[in-house]
Formats: C-alpha cells, structure tokens, sequence
C-alpha cells in the first residue's frame, strides 16, 4: 500500500521533509505511526499526537486505504 | 468565518463584518507576539499550520460558538509564517446583541483555537536557540 | 486613561497606546447603538455625563480594574450627546501578558462603568417617544 | 445658606434647567432633596438616588455649607 504521510513542526524537523509518500503495510493509523517512528526516531509518542486521515480527525485505529494521506498532529500551539 | 493568512490581518474590515443594527455588544480578543515566554527572551515566531484542517476545525469552533451563545456574528484569522515582536498574530471578534455571550463566545473560540486548531509556534530566542511548542 | 468624548471614538489610536511589547494579549469591549431595546425599536440615543464626576469615577475603575488583574494597560471612552444607531457609544481596551486577566479585566470595566458612572442615556423611540433609562 | 444644585437626565427634565442656584437651609443633603423635590414635583425617593458634594460622592447625611455645590444622581445608564 502507498500512503502519503504530512508532516509538521517537531515531527517535520525530525523527518526532514513536510511530505513523503511510503509504501508499507499497515492495518491502522497506530501501526502505521510505530513503523514511521522508528525510521526517523521520531521521540513523540503516539499518547501525545491526535491523527487524521484525508483532512479530517480519526481515531487511532481507523482502517488505511491505498492512496490515504495521513498527518500526525503533535500538540498545538496556535494562538 | 475562520481564515488563516499569510498576511497582516485587516482588523478593521473584519469588525465591519460584524457592525449589524441588532448588535450591542462587540468584544475581540488579539494575540500578539511577546517579547518574552516563560523568562526566556523571545525576537520572532514562526507559525506553521495544516492549512485544510485548520480551517475545516476554525470553522467548527465558530460554529459552535454560534450554538451555544446567543451572538450574531464570529469571526477568526490566524497568521502563518514569520512574526516579529508585537505582530498580531491572531484575531477574534464577536458582536452579539448584549455583552455577556459576546464575551463567553470569544473567550471560548480562542480557547478552543488554541487548544484543537492544527498551528504550531516556534519560538525564536535571543540566545540563538529556538523550539516548537508542543504543550 | 479615562475620558468622556464628544466627538466620535478613534479606536485605532487607543489601541496603538496599548501595544506593549511585553502584551500578549489585547481584549476589547465596544457598545454600539441598538436598533431595539426590549422589543422597542430604537431610533437614536443620547447621552448626558457629570462630566467632572464621570471623569473621576472612570479613573477610579481602571485603576481597581489595574489592581485587581495582572494587566498591562486599560483604556476607556464612553461618548455623550446624539448617536445613531451603529454608532460606538463605548469603548473598554485591556492588554495584558496573558489573555485571562485581560478578559476579566475588560470585562470588569464595563460592567462597573455601567453600573457606577454619571452617564445616562435617553433613548429615541421610532413611535416619537423617548425616556430616559433609570434602571 | 446657597447652594449650586446639578440636574441630570429625568430630574433635569422636570426641573427644566441643569442647574440652579437656591437660598435655603438644610442641615444635609437629605433634608435638601426633600425640599427639593417638594419644590420641583420629583417622583424619584432618595432611596434610588446617589449625591455628590463638590464633585465627590459623600452619604445623604453629609453637612452643607454655603457655596457647596450638590448633584443627585439618578440611576445611571451609560454603555
């Protein structure tokens, strides 16, 4: 499967990019996050982030599809 | 109506937005850029957003505002990019018929804004160094 | 600083004496001319000061309202003679470090300037009557 | 004794002028209003009523002297 994976903030330093596409197996949003922290160290961990899928809020454990576009949302710090 | 923008925010043109014959009461609440955080001593921010979702989440906490207070106009926008001390950085205005729920609704948007909305803050410091916030 | 105006409210020259760098956050209160006030229709006001009084009493508020909150600068203008519908009759400014205070402080303000300064409104009805409001 | 009497809003109204000057005794401001308002046909007590001497609120049984200048201050209704 082919996800598309955003990045922002202290997650995008890490990573070194805002976007990247991956091609993984992954059944949820969860598995799919463990299997990007330990490519890019990321030290968040998945308590700490909300998800979404497509542009909308999800939980943790929505089903991917091929093709999703998936950000991990560190704490925000709007304002 | 929620916005984020990469320019300085037209705060006049927003209020006139809100000028209607029925409204009273009109608060707003602006955010500026400090020269300080927590002791530390601050020269910039940088604010970095999810540009989509914050704004599908900027107008949901409007939203909400216009359900739960009696009001009858909100607004928001929110800067991106690069702040300097004493920039403002976000604007809220509420005008409703009487103060009280012009003053719970805007205390409540930018709670809430600050609390779910997609915008990070990275702190410039005199010393050199800087950090995301990530409360 | 507070004043009685005769003429019309310079909003934007308040708020630039507010502008500190060490404020975080800006709250401001504006009462505007109703069409209505308890289902009558509302045509004009016009308010009358103690003009002396007015001026001591409102000074004497924001310096409660500087005691009180951890604020960093507050401001207010209440206008008098004839105002249209629309028109800014008040104008309450807080800016503070953090935005709480600021909310509670803007919010004190124009709560006590209601109850406690010598300014009275006489309210035009679009029947022709008109009152003054001793509530 | 004279005093400055102020009027402001409905008193004002029925006293037609915002301010007179009156030749008459009365230990306070209390036993002023009350001649006062006698004089002038007042419908408001002096129980809704606030006084001001010389530009500063005092009680109602604050003492006049000559020359004091005496505002009542009906409820206020600014913002």
């Amino acid at each position: 499967m082919t996800y598309r994976v955003l990045y922002f903030a202290s997650l995008r330093d890490r990573a070194g990019t805002d976007a990247e596409s991956v091609d993984l197996q992954a059944i949820d949003a969860r598995a799919l996050y463990a299997q990007l922290r330990a490519r890019h160290g990321f030290t968040m961990g998945d308590d700490r982030l909300r998800v979404a899928i497509n542009g909308e809020f999800v939980g943790w454990e929505h089903a991917l599809r091929d093709g999703d576009e998936i950000a991990f949302i560190p704490p925000v710090s709007g304002g | 109506m929620f916005h984020i923008s990469e320019t300085a925010i037209d705060t006049a043109a927003l209020a006139r937005e809100l000028a209607l014959a029925r409204a009273g009461a009109c608060v707003t609440f602006e955010g500026w850029v400090r020269d300080h955080n927590e002791s530390r001593s601050v020269v910039r921010l940088e604010y970095q957003s999810y540009a989509s979702l914050a704004q599908v989440e900027g107008q949901r906490i409007l939203a909400e505002a216009c359900s739960k207070f009696a009001i009858l106009g909100a607004r928001c926008v929110h800067r991106v990019g690069t702040l300097e001390v004493g920039e403002l950085a976000v604007w809220v205005g509420v005008s409703a018929a009487h103060r009280g729920a012009a003053f719970d609704a805007c205390c409540y948007i930018i709670d809430e804004v600050k609390k779910r909305v997609p915008i990070w803050k990275n702190e410039h410091y005199a010393d050199g160094e800087s950090g995301w916030l990530h409360p």
